[in-house]
Formats: structure tokens, C-alpha cells, sequence
């Protein structure tokens, strides 16, 4: 058995004043918003990766996108690969946030920032996050095509 | 036993509904669900299970009360 | 004999709308104006990078930094930078920006941002640029410590 | 000629200034900036000539009018 503890999450909340929710959004995100938390006067690399939607996918026009979740896990696995990540490579700010509904061409689906004293500490963590974030965590992208099809994805392809 | 399924796992089964017949574990689970859906074997095998915000696995001894969640193969970003 | 031709600099500008001269700026960095110039309807992953005035350097508290340039070369060079990364790794976007003069703690002093269809190209790419802006191109940063004394870099500490 | 350096540079020259002495190359260029300070042999092995915003080495020829610039090594970012 490996079930985990009930919730609330008992993981660290990694930027206190955007609360534990915050991970997952059902509205447009808000990357200006969010790297102004990002800063820290010890931090000399602020990284910040925005994951958007793209026109094409494998040779067919995309006409909109939606993404699922499973929101407490989701939130829950989120908030610990980033308290993770903030240990591991001694971050100063670990940011993260997947949206979640229908989006459009060009729309951020997901950001992640990360802050350290130094560069490579700061891209390392950056790509380490969205990496466990696309193949863990349980949110679900579904692509809808200009030709009036669905495709649920079930690889990464960004 | 409530079952709710997300993303592909909807083209197979519906996304909340309730389980009758007795599944002890997620194997039995998955046997139930086969007889749901013979098709969607392979997609199962893929897939994880929860309760609340914890995946579970096979030792986990399921109640009449859980609400199992049927996790597939992660697609963010 | 190796001097290169006269100036205009026959580079490829790399956002065009956003002039020449923008990479190096005498004024504060507009984070957010130069990322909404990164947004591209084919381009799927967005990194930022940000370089900014730590309040420590090996020990010693900063008050604040001081850059200067020798600009013809700098911009020159900075656009080739671009251009070469746009180039090697299909870059939908090539933006990068390096404050001059004075910095307090906490502002940025560099900003670098790739696009790109795929993530992996447009961190590598971030990557790539700011490693060769930092060691080649001719901008040079003068630390002045809480205690009265200044320290011209000579070696990256980022 | 005219000389301008940077940087960690006017810790040994002045910023800009006329050199009336003859340089025909960098090499000729660096010993009349030792002859005016003798202190900046290690800084100036470190450093790279421009005239314009193009680098120059000891292969192009100083002409009375250029303006060269001396270039220490970068620290940005």
C-alpha cells in the first residue's frame, strides 16, 4: 500500500503569497504577474519558461487546444517537484502554473520560474520541472484540428 | 465503489459512474473494467490509479466507499 | 588583417520592429514589452533569462554595479550572437538586451529570450547566447562594495 | 593616433588620449602604452585592439588617423 497521507498537502508551498491552488489556473496566465514574484535580491539567473500553443502539431493545423486535470494530485505533485527542485539545486523562487480549459493559438498553457545565484543552477531546475510536470503530473491535453477532429495527447511534444 | 475516468480513458468509459460489481484491488478493478470495455486493455495497462491525492497500487485494499480515480498516461505542457 | 567592414552593420536585425540599437540600453530593462515581442504562432516553447544585480558577490556585500560598453562593437557582435543562434537552432525569436550605467541590487542587468518550435532548442539556445554575450562581447561590469571600494570584473560570476 | 580604453584600463591610462608616439602595429602599439605605463604588461596580453567595430590584429596597419580602441577582457551580463 502507498497511499499518501490525506489532504491538505503537507509539502512546502513555494511562493506563500500566491497560495496552494494557484498551480493550476482556469484562466489566461499571467506571466507578467508571475515573474514579478520571481525576483530575489540574492538571486543573479531568474529563468522563466512559457510552454504555448503552437499553430501545427506533426504536420496538422491546430485549431485549439483543451487540457484536463485531476486537480488534488495535480496540485499536490506539482508543489512537490518544485519543493524538491528548490532543494536540490538551492533555488531562491520556484514558480509553476498550468492552465487548464480551452486555449488558443499562442496562449501560454504553462510557466515555470526558477531564480538562483547562478545561471546554470537556474536553467538545470527550469527544465528538470517542466519535464516531471509534462510526464507526471495528470493533466491531459486534447488537440483539436482545423478539420473538425480530437486527438488526446498521450506524449510530449514540445 | 465511484469510478471517474479523464482524457482518452472517456472514449471508452463514462467520466464519473458507479461500480457494482466487487473489486477488491486495482487488478480486480481493471478486470472489472475490461468487462465494461474489452477495448480498452491496453490502454489500462497504462494507466495509474488514486484515492483523494495518492496513487495507489495493487496492495491497497480497496473500500466500498472509495471513489477510484483512473489516471492515463500524463499529457501537460 | 582581420577588420571587418565599415559600419551599418550588414547583420540581420533580429526583431525588426524593435530597431538596431535596442541591445544595449542606458535606461531599465522592459522584461515584459520584450517578451510580448517573443510570442510566435509556431513557436511552442518561450525561455527568459535575466541577469540581475545580486547583493553579495564572493562574500562581500554590492551596493550597487556599474557596466560600460564599447557600443559599435557591442551591438555589432550582440546581432551577430543572434543571428548565428537563429540559424543553428531554427529560432522562431532572438532577443537580447544589456543594460549600461548604473544598477541597484535586483534589477536586470542582461535579458535574453529564445523561441522556438520545441523546448529544448530554446533553452539551449538561451543558454548559448548569454555564455557568449558575457565572454565576448565588449561590456564590462564595476562592482562597488558596501565598504567604499570598487572592483572592475574580469571574469563571470553569474 | 587617438586611444581609447575601458574598463579595468583607466586603472592605468586615461580614458581617451592622443599617442604622438609612431605605432605601425599592436604589437608597436602595446610597448608605447608600456613605455607610458609599465604596470600593464599582464592586463594588456589580455586585451584585444579594434578600430571601428571590427577587431584588429597585428597584422593591419595603424594608420596616423585611427582610432583604436583596447578592449579588456569582457565581464557582462
Amino acid at each position: 500500500m502507498i497511499r499518501s497521507s490525506l489532504s491538505p498537502p503537507q509539502v512546502e508551498v513555494s511562493q506563500p503569497s500566491l497560495g496552494v491552488d494557484y498551480v493550476i489556473s482556469a484562466g489566461p496566465l499571467d506571466l507578467v504577474g508571475l515573474l514579478s514574484h520571481a525576483h530575489h535580491p540574492a538571486a543573479g539567473a531568474v529563468v522563466l519558461f512559457s510552454g504555448e500553443v503552437r499553430d501545427h502539431n506533426k504536420g496538422r493545423e491546430v485549431a485549439y487546444l483543451e487540457y484536463e486535470t485531476y486537480r488534488p494530485l495535480a496540485v499536490k505533485m506539482i508543489h512537490e517537484i518544485l519543493a524538491e527542485a528548490r532543494e536540490k539545486w538551492g533555488l531562491r523562487t520556484a514558480i509553476a502554473q498550468h492552465r487548464i480549459g480551452r486555449l488558443s493559438i499562442g496562449e501560454s498553457a504553462v510557466v515555470v520560474i526558477t531564480a538562483a545565484a547562478h545561471r546554470r543552477e537556474a536553467y538545470e531546475a527550469n527544465q528538470h520541472i517542466i519535464h516531471r510536470i509534462k510526464h507526471e503530473v495528470p493533466i491531459w491535453k486534447c488537440e483539436y484540428f482545423s478539420d473538425g477532429t480530437h486527438q488526446w495527447g498521450n506524449n510530449c511534444n514540445c | 465503489m465511484r469510478i471517474h475516468v479523464y482524457a482518452t480513458l472517456k472514449d471508452y468509459f463514462s467520466p464519473e459512474f458507479e461500480l457494482e460489481a466487487v473489486a477488491r484491488n486495482t487488478d480486480e478493478l481493471k478486470q472489472r473494467l475490461l468487462d465494461i470495455n474489452g477495448q480498452a486493455g491496453q490502454l489500462l495497462d497504462s494507466c495509474r490509479f488514486a484515492v483523494e491525492d495518492g496513487f495507489i497500487d495493487n496492495q491497497y485494499k480497496l473500500k466500498e466507499n472509495d471513489t477510484v480515480i483512473i489516471i492515463p498516461p500524463s499529457s501537460g505542457g
